[in-house]
């Protein structure tokens, strides 16, 4: 053991200290869940590893929670439902054959906790996050969609959070130039300490353009390019590092990730024309667990082992250890796998667009990934051990005793405006109220006209953008929920949520074809929670059977209350649905409102 | 008739721009930041967008692009030169047209449909309207406030270099209610709104952004013939 | 009439854009001295009469309460301007 | 390594919007004595070794350049952030 290094536990070091007392709990381990990671690799994990156990098998990267209720979704596809499907669940994003040789890809995704502690960039990076989502499938990112749901309108801590959000949505996606074609305002008390900022992105590509994150091909190498690697979202793994490091300790890391949306702009050109030269094997956004996540996810797709020297990581901190470099959240980062061949090319790509990139490592015939910090080994694991094989929970759940009070609460209890006076009154004060009231407050933040290819955005119920500029080919999309009446009946209120986001897409013209899903909910070792949960996921997979139309893809975001006293501090169940479809050309969308005098009104349905 | 349309780094309506040269019957050229060549161009457009995130000032890293030295020196020369939001930035910053773009005066960004009225068809790019017309285009910016001093202001009003004017509402507390002006020969002109997003019907708020740039292409067709 | 100057700036460890920016643009314009820029916030605030301790204290409240978003920056002086530092803070 | 700062603020003749929102807000959160306030830019510039005269003379020039805009803005200091003033301008 070289005494240059003494602080680093490198596999060798943990291979001889199986006592070394490790952290497992302060990063959220359970007891069994550190003793199987000791069974899958035959000794203590080192810090690194670790850290991207833990990181990765907890429940935002696991699913572990709801990955048995998911598998519904699944169950309830039928071939027909299939058609149009490119790349279902499990991928970056769902990608939809819409005709003409085109497809599209899009999915929502929530950033609600971070948009508490700081509303402006947690929103922002939010927005950032799920636009790297559909650049990972070979897209060109075309539009942005936002579901918020605050606290009481009258609440101050409402006046620090909404304008912070809102500017935040509106400054990322403005400056990045996508156009905003709508979304959700709600206010609701349940949501006073937990907001949601639940942010969709749609893009599109030809089909040959499809891209996977996976690592393939022994020798190719393995290329990290964007942003410099910094602090950022570590603050868990900080327990490690100060393990690792002497008495002076590292530096204070950042609570909250700052996002640069230039950078990602510029990212995003940059990606468009290395997958135009036909550059890239297989490509990955990094998000939620940085490095740990793109490195295990990229070997465990692929077909080989991956060797990455973690040291050749260009840092916006030189104090960060190697346990802090794999688990860091900087924004407005990639990871490509590129031919030996095309790396030089590659290369001259990035430096047009004055990104930096390093060549980590390489796709290698092993069936391990390998991390190395300065020559030594401080990861050697299975990656699917690490990506795809974590934890999977049974949640107790059961209907909480007083669903039946609340359901028999029914609205015939309440008074009825029984005059003139009272009924004009009453509407007054519904058109005033916060939840039905104008959204041009918020609309009017966002840019809608960028691309030129807007055909309808607030204040329709459906947003819609040109594809194809030549054939008018486009898409429709709606992003709704209704968290209300998710709470009197969970599986009814999501198939309202989709039932509605799907009327809005077929009334502005276009065929509805596939569905995106942000479930947002309370604590899932609440066994009433967990009802609400596995209620809402079977009446949407039902009801999309119904319809036809598969879910491709979406976000889990549990934990969202604010106290432990179970459905009494939880957000009502908040299922967000967003439904996409095809209009063969766009100028013949339907805008909602009549327009002239003198035209007819009909009302269709029951 | 060629008009080139710059990209910088975080350009976000270039390909609004050269879709709206083309739509005017213009041949549109992508023109980079990074080349000090105006590919033989007859015509040059600024496009909005936020140039390298418009962190420092809006339009200010921009300014310094080697393209830019082409387009001061061209401008000098009579070369038509538009900067929409974003290139009106730019042009300020470069000189070219006095006075400056500041936050908006009630702090958000803001995106309209923006009434304006056409002061003068006296430059390249608005002989295409009339003296006075009404237009209705797309504006969305954070920091469209334009400001100078007031004998700037003045000499603006007094040489006809007041392009366009807003209507209705003053959507970003411009001094004046000035939303685009010319410099002393009328062939650099910069306005805050974007022309750009009304060319296409259905996909913005009518054609009167067109104008624009059938102007410059028409002063383009009468100086060959 | 007082003037107080505060001193905004964001944390070091927090990512800054801005900074970022500046940075890559010096050396093209041929500045090539320097290694790091970070962009702060600087601010000025008139007082009817002196700058007493009252008023930097009051001053020092409204850095930390509004005029500086305490995740991700910090204020690094409240001072008048004429010089004196702060009190003590 | 040394430091050097700039400060760059509106010129008090041009509206300033954000130092406007600020004087508005302030009595609402009971920050009562300010009557004015502006709102302008602080760069923190870093260099290698010491700042000399040469550093400084290329900060006033990046200042002048790049970092503020004449038509609205004044460069108020450039100093080696040690404390010591700019040389002489
Ligand atoms: N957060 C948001 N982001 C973007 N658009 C929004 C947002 N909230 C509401 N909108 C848009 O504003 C318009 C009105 O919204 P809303 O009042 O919720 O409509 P409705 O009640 O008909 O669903 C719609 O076009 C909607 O897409």
């Amino acid at each position: 053991m070289s005494t240059g290094v003494s602080t680093l536990d490198t596999v060798e070091k943990a291979a001889g200290t199986p006592e070394h007392p490790q952290p497992w709990s302060e990063l959220g381990l359970k007891a069994d869940e550190y003793e199987r990671i000791r069974e899958i690799l035959q000794r203590r994990p080192t810090g690194a590893e670790l850290a991207m156990y833990s990181v990765m098998w907890s429940e935002h990267c696991s699913y572990k929670s709801s990955k048995v209720h998911l598998r519904t979704f699944g169950d309830h596809v039928t071939d027909a439902m299939k058609e149009h499907l490119m790349v279902g669940i499990g991928e970056n994003a769902g990608v939809v054959d819409i005709g003409q040789g085109w497809a599209v890809t899009f999915k929502v995704e929530s950033h609600n906790h971070p948009s508490y502690i700081e509303p402006y960039q947690g929103a922002a990076t939010g927005v950032g996050g799920i636009i790297r989502d559909i650049m990972a499938m070979g897209a060109r990112p075309i539009a942005v969609m936002d579901s918020l749901r605050f606290g009481a309108i009258d609440h101050p801590d409402t006046a620090r959070v909404v304008p912070g959000v809102v500017s935040g949505v509106g400054g990322y996606g403005n400056c990045i130039g996508l156009p905003n074609i709508g979304g959700e305002v709600v206010f609701d008390p349940t949501y006073q300490g937990n907001p949601l900022v639940n942010a969709l992105c749609v893009g599109a590509m030809k089909h040959e353009d499809l891209h996977l994150a996976n690592a393939r091909g022994v020798g190719n190498l393995v290329v990290l390019f964007g942003a410099r690697t910094g602090g950022d979202g570590i603050g868990g793994v900080s327990v490690l590092a100060s393990e690792t490091f002497d008495a002076t300790g590292p530096s204070k890391r950042p609570a909250v990730q700052v996002g640069d949306p230039f950078q990602e702009k510029v990212l995003i050109e940059c990606c468009l024309e290395l997958f135009q030269a036909g550059l890239v094997e297989g490509i990955q956004d990094l998000g939620g667990a940085g490095l740990s996540c793109a490195t295990s996810e990229l070997a465990s797709a692929g077909d080989g082992g991956m060797l990455i020297h973690l040291d050749r990581v260009p840092l916006r901190d030189p104090s960060l250890s190697p346990e802090e470099i794999l688990m860091s959240e900087s924004q407005e980062r990639m990871m490509a796998v590129v031919t030996p061949a095309n790396v030089e090319a590659f290369l001259a790509v990035t430096a047009k667009w004055d990104v930096e990139a390093a060549v980590l490592g390489e796709v290698t015939d092993g069936d391990h990934l390998v991390v190395q910090w300065h020559g030594e080994t401080v990861v050697d694991v299975p990656p699917r051990t690490v990506a795809h094989d974590g934890p999977v929970y049974q949640r107790p759940y059961a209907r909480p005793q007083s669903q039946d009070a609340l359901q028999a609460d029914t609205p015939d209890a309440l008074p009825r405006p029984g005059s003139d006076e009272e009924l004009r009154a009453t509407l007054l004060r519904m058109v005033g109220s916060p939840n039905l009231s104008s959204r041009a407050w918020v609309t009017d933040q966002y840019d809608r006209y960028v691309m030129g290819g807007t055909a309808l955005a607030t204040p329709d119920d459906a947003g819609v953008v040109r594809v194809d500029e030549e054939t008018n080919l486009g898409v429709a999309l709606s992003l709704d929920g209704n968290g209300r009446f998710a709470r009197l009946d969970p599986r009814t209120g999501a198939a309202l949520a989709l039932a509605e986001a799907y009327r809005n897409v077929a009334a502005s013209g276009a065929k509805p074809l596939a569905v995106t899903d942000c479930l947002n909910f309370g604590s899932p070792e609440d066994p009433g929670v967990m009802w609400q949960f596995a209620e809402a996921v079977q009446g949407l997979a039902l009801a999309c059977e119904e319809l036809g139309v598969p879910v491709t893809g979406g976000n889990v975001s549990l934990y969202n209350q604010t106290g432990d006293d179970g459905l009494n501090s939880a957000i009502l169940p908040t299922p967000v649905i967003g439904v996409l479809g095809v209009l063969d050309d766009v100028r013949r969308r339907t805008p909602s409102g009549w327009k002239d005098a003198g035209q007819n009104v009909y009302l269709l349905g029951t | 008739m060629k008009v080139g349309v710059v990209t910088f780094p975080g350009s976000l309506d270039d390909a609004d721009a050269r879709r709206a040269v083309t739509l005017a019957g213009g041949e549109a050229v992508a023109l980079w930041h990074a080349d000090a060549d105006l590919k033989g161009v007859d015509a040059v457009v600024l496009p909005g967008g936020f140039s390298y995130g418009d962190y420092l000032r809006c339009g200010a890293i921009a300014r310094f692009a080697p393209v830019m030295t082409e387009v001061v020196r061209g401008a000098e020369g009579g070369l038509p030169v538009l900067g929409i939001c974003n290139g009106f930035q730019v042009l300020c910053e470069s000189h070219l047209l006095p006075g400056a773009l500041v936050r908006n005066d009630h702090q958000k960004f803001i995106c309209r449909d923006q009434r304006l009225r056409v002061e003068t068809t006296a430059t390249v790019w608005t002989s295409d309207f009339t003296e006075g017309q009404e237009i209705t285009v797309p504006l969305k910016n954070g920091e469209g406030g334009f400001v100078a001093d007031e004998a700037t202001l003045d000499r603006l009003e007094g040489e006809g270099r007041v392009v366009f004017r807003y209507l209705d509402v003053n959507p970003n507390g411009s001094l004046r209610d000035i939303a685009g002006i010319s410099n002393e020969r009328g062939n650099v002109v910069g306005l805050m709104p974007h022309p750009e997003h009304a060319v296409e019907e259905l996909f913005g708020p009518g054609l009167d952004g067109l104008g624009l740039f059938t102007s410059v292409l028409k002063a383009g067709l009468e100086a060959i013939a | 009439m007082g003037r107080v100057v505060i001193d905004v700036m964001p944390k070091p460890e927090i990512l800054d854009p801005q900074g970022k920016a500046v940075v890559g643009a010096l050396p093209r314009l041929g500045f090539d001295l320097f290694t790091s820029v970070r962009q702060g916030r600087r601010f000025e605030l008139e007082v009817e009469g002196d700058v007493t301790p009252e008023v930097l204290a009051q001053a020092r409240q409204a850095a930390e309460k509004l005029l500086s978003n305490p995740v991700i920056e910090d204020v690094v002086s409240v001072r008048d301007a004429a010089g004196a530092p702060e009190a003590s803070a």
